[in-house]
């Protein structure tokens, strides 16, 4: 493989590129995203190479698996271009079809196309589809079209330009300016402006800096970070290079959870091949500018996404953070100058270098520029990744991209923001989203995991998971973030149980109080976030817990009953056949009855009852 | 640094209040003003925090501005601080051996609370004597030695290879030595492996081929070491193969010489047809001529008895490997395994158990007051289990016999001044010492020279002792630094005492063309416990900073005391390790204890010499109290044992003398239970204030001097 | 030269000087469970938490580790500070009834008896045993095991550490006692140890056969290790 | 499960060697993969080949979550409890598992046939809730399709 040189070199072989590649040429694509792997999309891949070999088509055919381009819900994907004809749910008994049909005779298989639950109606095209319509992906848009394991196909669209601009035209000091004059914010949550990080680093004494690019997404129901680089790690790997240069480091890391592996593994690759194209390396495009990335793998520790926790760990250390000041930009790694971004901030850069820090800057709100990816998970029709520019609604989110809440159930509130955010109710819903806003709303940007929670979701017992999760996260090296999410925990969990106290309420926000304002990091300092948010928007769930023993959303074990309805029972045994303790008794035949003293309310029977003749109360 | 000479000695004492912590219960200003009266004192001063930014930089400045060559510092214990004060003094080009710390807070403020006056007159004792004793200190300089970046391996066992190749993989060239003919060691005499049945010549073939590819490994059959000279890091060998002599350095020595298997002549009928040990079974099933068909084994076959106590840890592998063996070959075969316990090792130890079981093999259990009787014809054994006598008619009986060490092993071990346990195996040594106090020998055991295990076991020590060996080189040299044992050799007669006290090898005797012989000590091995000293019939090894002088100026100072003489005054010497630390410990924990004892800190109880008690006796002490670890627990192997010998001989002494040797008590110490040190302590003083003051001076002194 | 208001007293440090060292030096009063002179600052027992004010109103800091800052202004017993001492003396008072400090705190904060328990233990996890047996000492024999709640100091495999050079450094400086020296070095392993009597797992197909003596691996328990359950007995 | 071999972690380590102590989580982690857990003389090498201290590898091994230093069972069992999941029911299913191998998470079968663990987030959300068995992704789980799912991967005893 022939080492680029020059920035001349990399446009000739962008040119050359894009000159191979037909417009007109058929491409299928399968997302390989871990959604559409759980889905089993390998095995849909693995079919079509193999019926197109059957077939005996591959002149005539490409076929390609992409990163993720968000629809998760609807996995596995396939698109076949150019016309983008959208296939979704594909199974690997549809291939031969889609190869006869659509591939070769060009006609529209109707059973896996995607019907839009509002309307009602078939959609053809990708294009189309409401979830993308309505979104602006600038970080996600090339994830449905390239291999992400391949780096000419990035190359192909201009990737590593901005580099070879950076490289070839701009001073570090200018880079900064750009950045800076983008107003890009870190996209880990806090929205820190980047170009004024990058500067600190900068200007700060050492004999070596270090760039770190923190894709510990330990955030549970945030998947961003990993699609994009899933889907496009080069334009992180581009991202990090410029950022170097700009910083005066020439080492760089990628810190990934390992709960990543298909991430990581495309990153490598991508590291690999930009160290082969001499994209990496030293004296790169002939700047005279060394640069080369490691990755590291956590090992299963949300705090680790904390930097100087993160740093700890790379290191070889426990992840324990250490107070700040020192700032990792001052004393960072091995206490030299080092800057910490998100996945999401270092892929922004490119884009910014490309259009200009300009263009970058009409997108988004006064505050907040460009776009910003959320996860929308939970009780949604269509879970999945959406990027929309900053200053979008939540009711956008939500209903117009979302396709609104399954079953035609109540929407109750959105999480947002994980274990450090908190949760918005409906009234709020057209609020424009923002790191300001939110926090406004007592919420956070957080990672931008959205968990949308319906009329079914006990915010009692959604804040006890969350606590349960901070409390079981909790590095344990501060007083109130050890002791005291585990007092708060154990309080939230006396409630769910139903022997909360008058006292409990106010017990709770003297805790939440002194964690916020006392604890050594940002975990702790973040931790009480969603019980204070639930219980400023949903205080009546709390006091329903303790003064009337009652859980309204009919969650919380202790609180339910669960009663056998006497006519649409038919006595089919099932239930009692199942029941784990034996609780439920009956003749075939016969009605049957749950034993209350015997039954833990694992919702077992009313899942496999046929006849919805189990009632919850 | 040069030492200043006695005359311009400026001595610089700085009292720490510790914020209120000292301040609260001692007066440290009047403890300044009267440490300034002390000679040689050129400045004293005492100040808020010594601790603290400002307070190392006023240290620092009056080193610098007022000239100081030595510094007294008195104030909490040296433990935390004493690294931080005496990088200060490096720091402002003081040599940082000159700084003595006096510990007035644990050991002085934060113990006597009840009574103001008593601890003010310690205090000012402990910093008397500390001046005193810092009037004497001198300079050490540390000592750095490069190391030989190679290593020696010696056996050429499943040990040696493993450890030479992991050595050699990372780039350190070996030699390996081997003093048979082949490599391989015990496993070459078997045929099969624990527990995966694996072919032991294919495994063995294995390792060899991976240890010939390896260009860093140079390997010497038919050799044995039979000269080491030189120390820590270099060491200079005399290899002799075929015939040569072969020399070469190694910076580290891995010894891996294994243990061979017990001929038991004598023992279950062992010698006649019917009697072979599994080693020979072995071999017979290497061939497959097993024409038995009643075959029993008997576990622990002259081993975990008086003579063997130990157990051999790899015989019950070996047994029901074989019996799985064996019934697999030949199913009819009646096997019984006649064991006292099954010693087995690895993820599921019954599996096999359960496998043989299901093959037929029958077990039984003796138990050591019913050993099996064998006659030509049967086994006697009473079974444990079913209580019951059974008689089994054998043809062939195998004898797990122990693994032994090796015959040589006594010379290899005096070439390399390594230890021996007491069955002849190298044990692995550890010294409980600060890692500033010694350096690494570079010399590691590993195998069934260290004791008997398995392969798996085996492959794990070599492993690790390559490991250790490997950081070791990678240091690339070694650093000594603090006190060491220094010999005048216009004094030393080469009597060759303190070379056989010293219980690290330290000492050697270096011959002299047509001169008495004289004692040379290796600073590197030296911990500095100064055991040497007191056994010194000419006194002419001394310990730096712990010299004869240094420590009788430092009781005397301490016992020229102002306390109210109407109660005794006790002198405590206490090895650091145990009696100090509980000292020190109970002041942190602010217990309260009697403040007429003044303690003077020493490396090991076995530093004490009979002059130093006297001494103290003869400068006023009514009681004196030698305090060590308890037996096998002082850090320098025997220095308590040491203690225990002076102190009886100096009783027995002053006893025969009519003198009142309840005043002398030696007693152990545990390093944390502060409770007990203050009871004993209190037991003590009591004890002292029955006997009351001592009689008049002139007769005391007559007395003592007579002892 | 960097000038800073602590309690309303005009102060001037060196550039670099924790608002701890300041305030100590000047003889205010800020209560630390987890500080040590001899050690680097840890921050996490958060007693010595101190409200800075700034721009965006007022925060807390923990006043060991946070250095002086310019025109700073420091308010080292403010109601604010009060507030989350209370809290977390509270949390501190869970796991027993502690050291004199805490319990000084206590009353004087007024601290109501713990709404919330843990079981007992003496150890707060200041870490300073720890640290100075890893940066005073250097030898590093034990270290903080397990993590969040179930947190603790313990020597590896948490049985007998042959690192350890039983000096009682840990011990001196512990605040509460809660370390005993035996903690680190019980049943210190002795060269022979193998050769000894030892007690047995026994088999479980019958329950009676003896299988693997617990000493037999001496060369291990010199390195801090013991045949575990899981490896010698469990089938 | 395969037996723990000196050479192999020998080889793991060296792979590392430049890396020294910053490699350590890298080379737990490969530690971790090849045999589902931390072996003790397995770390013990490590600390000595590293040049770390003992204690310091131990913390390691016990701070983060992707280590276990208890021997696994054949099947690893992760049930996905991240929110999404939560929210979707994945306690019933994980309370489900629990009750069918009668142990807890983090705990092992006595015959080392299953160890069941929880996992934060796989980022799979829309599948939710996931349990993946060796490696293997089971989507919309629900407490009914436990006691299928274990037998499909051998699980004879019958239901408790």
């Amino acid at each position: 493989m022939k080492i680029i040189r020059t920035p001349a070199e990399l446009e000739e072989l962008r040119r050359t590129l894009s000159e191979q590649q037909d417009p007109s040429q058929l491409c299928v694509t399968v997302c390989g995203g871990t959604g559409c792997l759980a889905f089993g999309s390998e095995g849909v891949h693995e079919a079509l190479q193999a019926e197109i070999k059957a077939q005996a088509i591959e002149n005539r055919v490409n076929l390609r698996m992409t990163g993720c381009p968000g629809f998760c819900e609807r996995g596995p994907l396939v698109v076949i271009q150019p016309k983008g004809i959208f296939y979704q749910r594909v199974e690997v008994e549809d291939v031969p079809q889609i190869i006869s049909e659509t591939v070769v005779k060009g006609e529209i298989i109707d059973s896996l196309l995607y019907v839009d639950p509002s309307t009602g109606q078939k959609i053809t095209y990708e294009s189309e589809v409401p979830f993308y319509k309505k979104q602006r992906p600038l970080l996600l848009d090339m994830n449905g079209q390239i291999d992400p394991t391949s780096i000419t196909d990035y190359i192909a669209l201009g990737g590593y330009g901005s580099l070879s601009k950076v490289l070839s035209q701009m001073t570090p000091e200018e880079v900064i300016a750009e950045v800076t004059r983008a107003k890009l914010r870190g996209r880990g949550g806090a929205g820190f402006p980047a170009g004024l990080k990058w500067r600190f680093t900068r200007e700060a004494p050492g004999e070596a800096k270090y760039v770190i690019c923190n894709a510990d997404e330990g955030d549970p129901g945030a998947f961003m970070d990993r699609a994009i680089m899933e889907g496009n790690p080069h334009r992180v790997l581009e991202g990090m290079i410029i950022g170097g240069y700009a910083i005066g480091a020439h080492r760089g890391f990628v810190y990934i959870r390992s709960e990543y592996p298909l991430a990581a593994k495309h990153l490598g690759t991508a590291i690999a091949q930009a160290r082969e194209y001499g994209l990496l390396g030293k004296d790169i495009l002939e700047s005279g500018f060394d640069f080369d990335v490691e990755i590291r793998l956590g090992a299963g520790a949300f705090v680790c996404g904390e930097e100087t926790a993160l740093m700890a760990s790379i290191e070889g250390r426990t992840g324990e953070p250490r107070p700040r000041p020192p700032y990792p930009a001052q004393e960072g790694l091995w206490g030299q100058p080092t800057n910490i971004n998100n996945v999401k901030s270092w892929a922004n850069v490119p884009l910014i270098i490309e259009n200009g820090a300009d263009w970058y800057a009409q997108i988004g709100t006064e505050g907040s520029k460009g776009t910003k990816i959320f996860s929308v998970v939970g009780k949604i029709n269509n879970t999945g990744l959406v990027e929309v520019p900053m200053g979008a609604t939540l009711r956008q989110i939500i209903f117009d991209i979302g396709g609104g809440i399954p079953n035609g159930k109540e929407f109750k509130a959105v999480q947002i923001g994980g274990p450090s955010g908190g949760c918005i109710p409906k009234e709020h819903l057209d609020t424009p989203i923002d790191y300001e806003s939110l926090t406004e709303l007592g919420a956070m940007m957080g990672s931008g995991g959205m968990v949308i929670c319906d009329e079914d979701t006990c915010m009692v017992d959604l804040a006890r998971y969350f606590m349960t999760f901070v409390q079981e996260e909790s590095c344990g090296k501060c007083v109130p973030c050890r002791i005291g999410t585990k007092a708060m925990l154990e309080t939230l969990a006396r409630i769910t149980k139903g022997e909360g106290r008058e006292t409990d309420i106010h017990y709770l926000l003297e805790l939440a109080e002194a964690i916020k304002s006392s604890s050594l990091c940002g975990l702790g300092q973040t931790a009480p976030n969603p019980v204070l948010s639930t219980l400023r928007y949903f205080r009546d769930e709390y006091e329903a817990h303790i003064y009337e023993k009652r859980c309204p959303a009919k969650v919380c074990p202790n609180l339910i009953t669960y009663e056998v309805i006497a006519d649409p029972c038919t006595g089919c045994m099932v239930c009692a056949r199942n029941c784990p303790t034996g609780a439920i008794s009956g003749e075939k035949g016969a009605i049957h009855t749950i034993d209350q003293e015997l039954c833990v309310r694992c919702g077992l029977c009313k899942e496999l009852c046929k006849f919805d003749a189990i009632s919850v109360s | 640094m040069k030492s200043p000479v006695k005359d311009n000695l400026k001595i610089g004492v700085f009292i720490c209040d510790c914020g209120m912590e000292i301040a609260s219960y001692l007066d440290t200003g009047s403890l300044a003003t009267a440490a300034e009266q002390l000679p040689h004192v050129a400045l004293s001063r005492s100040m808020p925090y010594l601790c603290c930014r400002r307070g190392l930089a006023e240290l620092q400045e009056a080193i610098r501005g007022a000239g100081l060559n030595r510094i007294v510092v008195a104030g909490c214990t040296p433990r935390t601080q004493e690294a931080h004060l005496r990088f200060a003094c490096q720091e402002a080009g003081l040599n940082s051996h000159l700084l003595e710390m006096v510990n007035i807070r644990e050991g002085c403020a934060w113990v006597h609370q009840a009574d103001r006056e008593a601890a003010m007159a310690k205090a000012l004792d402990l910093v008397k004597a500390g001046v005193a004793r810092a009037s004497l200190l001198e300079p050490c300089e540390r000592m750095k030695v490069q190391i030989t970046p190679s290593a020696l391996v010696i056996g050429g066992g499943i040990a040696g290879m493993t450890a030479a190749l992991a050595l050699a993989e990372r780039g350190i060239p070996v030699k390996l030595i081997e003093k048979e003919h082949s490599l391989g060691g015990l496993i070459r005499n078997l045929h099969t492996l624990y527990p995966a049945g694996q072919r032991a010549s294919e495994f063995l073939n294995g390792q060899i081929e991976a240890l010939r590819r390896q260009p860093n490994v140079k390997i010497l059959v038919d050799a044995q070491v039979s000269e080491v000279t030189g120390s820590v890091g270099n060491y200079h060998l005399v290899v002799t193969s075929d015939g040569k002599d072969r020399i070469f350095d190694a910076g580290a020595i891995i010894v891996a010489t294994g243990a061979q298997v017990r001929q038991p002549y004598g023992l279950f009928r062992y010698g006649t047809t019917k009697v072979s040990t599994q080693l020979e079974l072995e071999n017979v099933l290497a061939k497959g001529d097993l024409h038995a068909e009643r075959m029993v084994m008997l576990l622990c076959a002259g081993s975990r008895d008086e003579r063997t106590p130990y157990c051999s840890g790899i015989c019950c592998m070996t047994a029901l490997k074989q019996a799985l063996l064996i019934k697999e070959t030949h199913p009819k075969a009646k096997l019984t395994l006649i064991f006292r316990d099954l010693c087995l090792k690895g993820n599921n130890p019954e599996a096999n158990i359960r496998k043989a079981k299901q093959l037929g093999v029958d077990f039984i259990q003796y138990g050591p007051e019913a050993e099996p009787r064998v006659t030509a014809q049967r086994v006697e054994v009473y079974d444990l289990l079913t209580k019951r006598h059974t008689n089994l008619p054998y043809d062939l009986l195998i004898l797990a016999t122990p693994l032994v060490p090796q015959k040589d092993v006594t010379v290899l071990a005096s070439r390399l001044k390594i230890p021996l346990d007491s069955h002849g195996f190298f044990p692995d040594v550890r010294f409980r010492l600060r890692p500033s106090d010694h350096v690494e020998r570079g010399i590691y055991v590993c195998g069934a020279a260290h004791y008997p295990s398995d392969i798996q076991e085996t492959t794990f020590q070599a492993s690790s002792a390559a490991a250790r060996a490997f950081n070791f080189l990678r240091q690339k040299q070694v650093v000594s630094e603090g006190p060491v044992a220094v010999v005048d050799a216009t004094l030393c007669t080469g009597c060759g005492s303190c070379v056989e006290i010293c219980p690290f090898h330290a000492i050697n005797l270096r011959q002299q063309e047509g001169l008495l012989s004289i004692s040379v000590v290796d600073s590197l091995l030296c911990k500095g416990c100064g055991l040497c000293a007191p056994t010194c019939p000419v006194k002419a090894i001394f310990l730096q900073g712990s010299s004869d002088p240094v420590l009788m100026a430092q009781i005397g100072a301490i016992l020229s005391s102002e306390q109210d003489r109407s109660r005794p005054l006790i002198l405590g010497m206490f090895c650091e390790w145990s009696a100090y630390a509980a000292a020190e410990i109970a002041g942190a924990r602010h217990l309260q204890y009697p403040p007429h004892l003044r303690i003077i800190p020493l490396r090991c109880a076995g530093r004490i010499d009979p002059y130093h008690v006297l001494w103290a006796f003869l400068n006023g002490a009514d009681g004196v109290l030698v305090g060590g670890c308890p037996p096998g627990k002082c850090h320098y192997v025997d220095g308590n044992q040491q203690a225990e010998r002076q102190v009886g001989k100096l009783i027995d002494a002053l006893a025969a003398r009519g003198f009142e040797i309840d005043r002398l008590r030696l007693k152990w110490f545990q390093p944390d239970d502060a409770s007990a040190f203050v009871e004993e302590i209190s037991m003590f003083m009591a004890q002292i204030e029955d006997l009351g003051p001592r009689v008049t001076q002139d007769r005391r002194s007559r007395d003592v001097r007579a002892a | 030269m960097i000038h800073l208001t602590i309690d309303s007293q005009e102060i001037e440090v060196e550039e670099g000087t924790t608002i701890l060292e300041a305030a100590r030096d000047n003889d205010i009063f800020i209560p630390t469970l987890c500080y040590h002179d001899a050690l680097e600052p840890y921050a996490a027992c958060r007693l010595c938490v101190v409200e800075l004010e700034g721009k965006r109103g007022s925060r807390l800091v923990a006043s060991c580790a946070y250095p002086c800052e310019e025109g700073a202004v420091v308010h080292t017993n403010s109601e604010m500070v009060r507030r989350s001492r209370r809290v977390t003396v509270e949390l501190l008072m869970a796991s027993g009834e502690l050291l004199p400090l805490v319990r000084a705190l206590a009353t004087e904060l007024g601290v109501p008896e713990p709404r919330f328990r843990l079981p007992p233990d003496d150890c707060i996890l200041c870490g300073l045993c720890v640290r100075a047996c890893r940066d005073i000492v250097g030898v590093a024999a034990i270290s903080l095991v397990n993590r969040g709640i179930e947190k603790k100091v313990g020597s590896p495999f948490e049985i007998a550490s042959n690192a350890c050079i039983e000096c009682g450094t840990c011990v001196l400086i512990c605040p509460t006692g809660a370390l005993k020296l035996g903690d680190i070095t019980k049943e210190q392993k002795d060269v022979h140890h193998w050769d000894s009597l030892f007690d047995h797992h026994s088999c479980h197909i019958c329950g009676d056969h003896n299988l693997e003596p617990q000493f037999s691996l001496d060369y291990r328990s010199l390195l801090g290790e013991q045949p575990s359950d899981e490896e010698s007995s469990e089938g | 499960m395969a037996n723990f071999s000196v050479k192999v972690v020998d080889d793991i380590v060296n792979d590392h060697r430049d890396g020294a102590e910053g490699s350590l989580i890298s080379i737990l982690g490969e530690i971790q993969e090849r045999y589902h857990y931390l072996p003790r003389d397995a770390l013990i090498l490590v600390s000595q080949w590293v040049g770390v201290p003992l204690s310091q590898v131990y913390s390691i091994a016990t701070f983060y979550n992707a280590f276990s230093l208890k021997r696994q069972g054949r099947h690893l069992v992760h049930v996905c409890t991240g929110t999404a999941c939560h929210v979707r029911g994945a306690a019933q299913v994980l309370d489900r598992f629990q009750r069918r191998l009668e142990i807890r998470p983090g705990e092992t079968t006595p015959d080392w046939e299953f160890t069941l663990e929880t996992v934060n987030c796989l980022g799979a959300c829309a599948l939710g809730p996931i349990t993946v068995i060796d490696g293997e992704y089971f989507g919309q789980m629900a407490a009914s399709r436990v006691d299928k799912l274990l037998k499909e991967f051998g699980m004879e005893r019958e239901k408790a």
